[in-house]
């Protein structure tokens, strides 16, 4: 035995149940009941028309920048839609359609996008973390939060989100290491949308899967087609009872794709081609899992018609009602909000300095 | 009372709000079995179990990164960096979350934890060991930044440092870790985080200092006390931000004069934002420029000479001279 | 001579040193193909091949520690920070390796590496996209940092920092990249790193800035003398460190009055070292107190008040008159 | 095909071949001419008892605190050793038996760790970097060379040092991708000593092996017993030759042990049983060698005998020259060099107030 191959401990698998064709392995396919169902649908459908306009308000100059959604719905709500309320949602960037899923309110995230940090807060009862922009830097609050949940014997699993990219952040490793160590209740889903903004994923890593990323800390790992909304529920329902029963934490990759630019700020158009993008607008998660529906006779295209003006409408009406907040918002001092949860000396001595500024400016002006 | 070291006067503060609040846990590389490369959590292990004295990983980001989560959870983690050195590998952590959780959140999640860190120079150590960089963290919005000047401050300091709403980055003197007692009362005791204070009085000179250059600047005060019959007073900052200026401006109107004392490297440091403070407020009540006596702008060289970078009595002595005579 | 905006220019700095010296590569996200976020590389994996023009994995600490090992292989790296605010991934890397190789090692491996990252708030970009805080680099011995005013003055700095010997951290202002443009001759030209320069004479007050604050200062320095008939100098800093202060105090001996102006937050802030400096070398000169005018202790707002953040003209102007009033 | 297993792309093997009771697999035995396999033995004695007397001086208080060797000299010298001058060595903080092969003057080693900075110059002829103290940090220099050489087109390869603790932090991880996405010339050594500090492996990470990480990376990975120098020897052989074909980069894992304590700071009593040690004293690679080396009749014991003696007396004449320098040495004023290539003028004024102040200081005390 001195030369002898050593076996990691763990395989690493591929799942997909529903595939581009819309063909379904119907051993593997989920029981889930209707109305589930429907409401990922229409959360994947409200998430990808809020994609759309929120680019459109953007070229119009009406709100900031902002990281589309579009492709990654089934990555997204399939994985979300496992979680209970009780459990935790750790965010990056790119998570509209989790937000959603999970209650955010579309007004929240469009505040955010026109850049008022009104939008950034969280609902009382939610219990998701902000986005987080600086890539991977989230993964370790996740695993911090699992902590807690184990050391409170609490049943509340962590679940968070992170791209391709992310995977190669020193974070990302000490994440996952410390999770395996101490065997927290904790799924990570990556994204792999096949692009760091430019940078492809062949770039950003140089193994076959980042699914196989997991052997190197003791954990199980499962690539899915993550434009599969059944493949990514399954594989994130095995993950999330893993959790739940005590035996750590999973590492999920979600093959899928960036539909759209990396920011409003990005022009794809500098590295990869609309060939590509065309491979994988055939892929796109919706039509397959409507197709799926329709299949089941769950939504038939009159449905889905009705489905999309609703969302139209309750698009428009988020634009309304963030357009009314927005002109009560905007007073600087609030930028000395929240920094601590007391203001501290020296901070209210620059806001009242602030505060006197402006007055002696208002005053010069108007007089 | 007690007459306790630094170490052991911290090792109480910890084991007391442990036994208050279960809330409060330590984390970090080797304090848990081993109780810490210092022993300040010694102990805590046997009392407490590893799930609230938990060794973790080599990984610095992981730790402040947990230790985030963990205080979004709920807790009131308490990790360490086992140097000050080794803090940066975990400053995008600090700077990207800790500070700007509570903010970035609208107040849903504030982010009650603190970072320990032994700091400074004089023991001896290797490369790494002997820095004091409090300004990085004292320039970051949404920090709080303690340095205690002994057993007693450093015990009712991380006391308030625990039970405070906000992250709070909690410098150690290595160099006091062990070379001097204090009493320390048994029950609990609190020091306000912000809040200096007057720790010799005097007249003609204001010295401000903290950490352990102010027991050499309390050294250098008695020297030009008795060899020039003048009579500093000394200002202990014991936070570093919020920076308390009322102590020392209420000293400098008086004196007129001023020298302020750190280890840290010279440009670009602590005394410069004390300098800005003067100006300001006591502008009018300055007879001389303000003298620092610093750390200079090298790396702490290793210990056969670290002594030649650290300010010592003579070298503030010779600072103060120059504010006295100016 | 070409008119250019400063993406242009330091791409122009980029693609002439790439060409004299085949030591020299880029490498950081985005900046090969892609020709980096803000386009500052654009074009140079076409000339220089993939390389020399080095599209990264997202990890920071990576990207500077490949920077120093090229480094002290003999190359003369020029690695991004996609942006300052994502740059404390890689402290450890900096603060640790890059100012400490040249010491550590007695000379045989010096790092002439520049690390080139955006930085600064006022182009409604999101979180972390905005902040200033050259002083962490500044405070940092071993280092030299640099922040260039305009296309120009961007493209002869990053040549001399590219030829510097030791590491660089090089500030671009986003607020400036595409909103103004200077002639730039074709021919090679350099500014020396560590020398400030008078920008706008003056006799009443000394105004002192850098970056993109410089341009509100000047405009507020045009503001005063149509308004209020007064004739302030302003100083260009350039360089943050080696900060050189014989051109302010020149100045401030001359006027007596001072205003500081920088965006990064005001506590231990970049002012305060300037001011310390005007303590030492003009205290006598100085007829009222120095005002700073700087961004708040508090995080950059997102972008609907970010505005408010930045000192912007008025405010400067009404610093200024305090200077001058008091 | 929906559910399949994902081959990660590269085994993972386990090498042995001196086995700890000294048994031989002399398939698996490298063709190691005799001067080498004795100057390896020599290097491994000579940092053995280096190791011991640089103990012996600092509980005496004549040096400072270091990080001793014992009980890794075959995973150092037999992995050293398979590099060429030419090559690079890249070390952490406890690579003195790694340095010694590589012609450090022991003289410098022990400047070190009596605290002059002058202790860490490098010969100008070697390509090896100085002491790395913050964990993990080191490897991504050695990638950046491991570039520069893959873009010099040049022969060399890279060889880093580090430990089992190094693998949890974020450089690592950053190191292991980059090294493996450019394809450079580097081998990763881990010295799995079995402690961080007090921390054991199995604490540090959940995965079976630390070779397996190199799975993350599409990177081959080994795990050898590091006290067995010959099987070090040969992995590291087939890595170096590997990167130096243009094949990229490997990771090796080295089994070994701390004999000693962590720094002379440290007090294993703490953490590890005595018992422990005990059967890591077995498993000396320095016996076991001796050994095999007496086996092949190329060393009696009074060959060893006399060697010891040699050593004995170099180390000797280590200290007499080191204190010899140290009277020389500890101008306060050369704090102020080798911080930048040319003094700036504030570093200037300042060591020049420092040199005004000791004249004052020094005329004060001697008027
Ligand atoms: C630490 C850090 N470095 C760089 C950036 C700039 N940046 C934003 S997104 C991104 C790429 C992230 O790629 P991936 O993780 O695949 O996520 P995706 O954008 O594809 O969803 C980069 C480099 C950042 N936000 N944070
Ligand atoms: C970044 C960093 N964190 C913490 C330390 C303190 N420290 C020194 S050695 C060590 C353990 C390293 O363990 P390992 O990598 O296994 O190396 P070994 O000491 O066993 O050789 C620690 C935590 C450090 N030097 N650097
Ligand atoms: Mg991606
Ligand atoms: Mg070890």
């Amino acid at each position: 035995m001195p030369r002898k191959k050593f076996e990691p401990g763990h395989d690493v698998e591929h799942l997909s149940i529903l595939d581009e064709k819309g063909k379904l392995d119907s051993r593997l396919e989920p029981e889930i009941d209707d109305e589930l169902l429907l409401k990922m649908h229409r959360t994947m459908l409200f998430s990808r028309r809020f994609d759309e306009a929120l680019l459109k308000w953007q070229r119009q100059g009406r709100i900031g920048t902002f990281a589309p959604v579009s492709g990654q719905e089934a990555a997204q709500v399939g994985s979300a839609a496992v979680l209970e309320e009780e459990d935790w949602m750790v965010p990056a960037f790119r998570e509209f359609a989790a937000a959603v899923w999970r209650g955010t309110p579309p007004v929240g995230l469009l505040l955010y996008t026109a850049g008022y940090n009104e939008g950034g807060a969280i609902p009382e009862e939610q219990h998701d973390l902000p986005i987080a922009i600086p890539v991977a830097s989230q993964l370790v609050h996740a695993v911090g939060i699992a902590y807690g949940i184990k050391y409170r014997e609490r049943e509340q699993v962590v679940l968070t989100y992170f791209g391709d990219g992310a995977t190669s952040e020193g974070d990302f490793h000490e994440a996952m290491n410390m999770a395996a160590v101490f065997s927290t209740p904790i799924v990570f889903v990556c994204q792999n949308n096949q692009w760091a903004i430019s940078v492809p994923r062949e770039k950003q890593a140089r193994s076959r899967t980042l699914a196989q990323r997991a052997l190197a800390y003791g954990m199980p790992g499962i690539q899915v087609d993550g434009n599969d909304l059944l493949a990514v529920y399954v594989a994130t329902q095995e993950a999330v009872e893993r959790a739940r029963a005590g035996k750590g934490p999973t590492l999920i990759e979600c093959v899928t794709y960036r539909l759209s630019v990396h920011t409003t700020a990005d022009d794809p158009g500098k590295y990869r081609s609309e060939k590509e993008v065309k491979k994988w607008e055939k892929r796109d998660p919706i039509p397959r899992f409507q197709n799926y529906l329709g299949n089941k006779n769950l939504l038939s295209k009159d449905e889905i018609e009705k489905l999309e003006k609703e969302i139209k409408e309750e698009i428009q009406g988020v634009w309304h009602e963030t357009e009314k907040q927005m002109e009560r918002l905007g007073d600087p001092m609030d930028m000395f909000e929240y920094v601590f949860h007391e203001m501290p000396p020296y901070l209210e001595e620059q806001r009242d300095a602030y505060a006197e500024f402006l007055k002696e400016r208002k005053e010069n002006h108007d007089g | 009372m007690a007459d306790l070291t630094m170490v052991e006067a911290i090792n109480l503060a910890l084991r007391q709000e442990m036994e208050n609040d279960d809330r409060v846990l330590v984390l970090g590389e080797d304090v848990g079995v081993d109780g810490g490369v210092f022993r300040v959590t010694d102990g805590l292990i046997d009392e407490f179990g590893e799930e609230r004295s938990i060794d973790t990983p080599v990984a610095e980001a992981g730790i402040v990164g947990m230790s985030i989560g963990m205080a979004i959870y709920g807790l009131r983690p308490v990790c360490e960096m086992q140097f000050s050195g080794f803090s940066y590998f975990a400053f995008h952590q600090v700077e990207g979350h800790a500070a700007r959780m509570r903010w970035r959140s609208r107040g849903r999640y504030g982010i009650p934890m603190v970072i320990r860190m032994p700091y400074g120079g004089g023991v001896h150590a290797l490369e790494h060991h002997s820095e004091s960089r409090e300004v990085i963290y004292a320039h970051t919005p949404g920090l709080k930044m303690v340095i205690p000047s002994g057993p007693r401050s450093a015990r009712a300091l991380l006391v308030s440092a625990i039970r405070d709403p906000d992250p709070v980055i909690f410098f150690e003197s290595k160099l006091m870790y062990r070379s001097l007692r204090e009493e320390v009362p048994d029950d609990e005791e609190t020091l306000p985080i912000g809040e200096s204070r007057v720790v010799r009085e005097g007249s003609d000179l204001t010295m401000i200092s903290y950490g352990a250059m102010l027991h050499r600047t309390l050294e250098a005060a008695e020297k030009l006390s008795e060899d020039d019959g003048v009579e500093p007073e000394v200002v202990d900052l014991l936070t570093i931000s919020p920076l308390d200026d009322r102590k020392f401006t209420d000293s400098v109107r008086k004196t007129g004069r001023v020298v302020v004392v750190h280890e840290a490297p010279r440009s670009f440091g602590p005394a410069g934002e004390i300098m800005a403070r003067i100006n300001e407020r006591s502008f009018y009540y300055l007879e001389a420029p303000v003298e620092r006596v610093t750390g200079f702008d090298v790396h702490v060289p290793y210990f056969a000479r670290e002594q030649a970078y650290l300010p010592d009595v003579d070298r503030i002595v010779y600072g103060a001279r120059k504010a006295l005579n100016a």
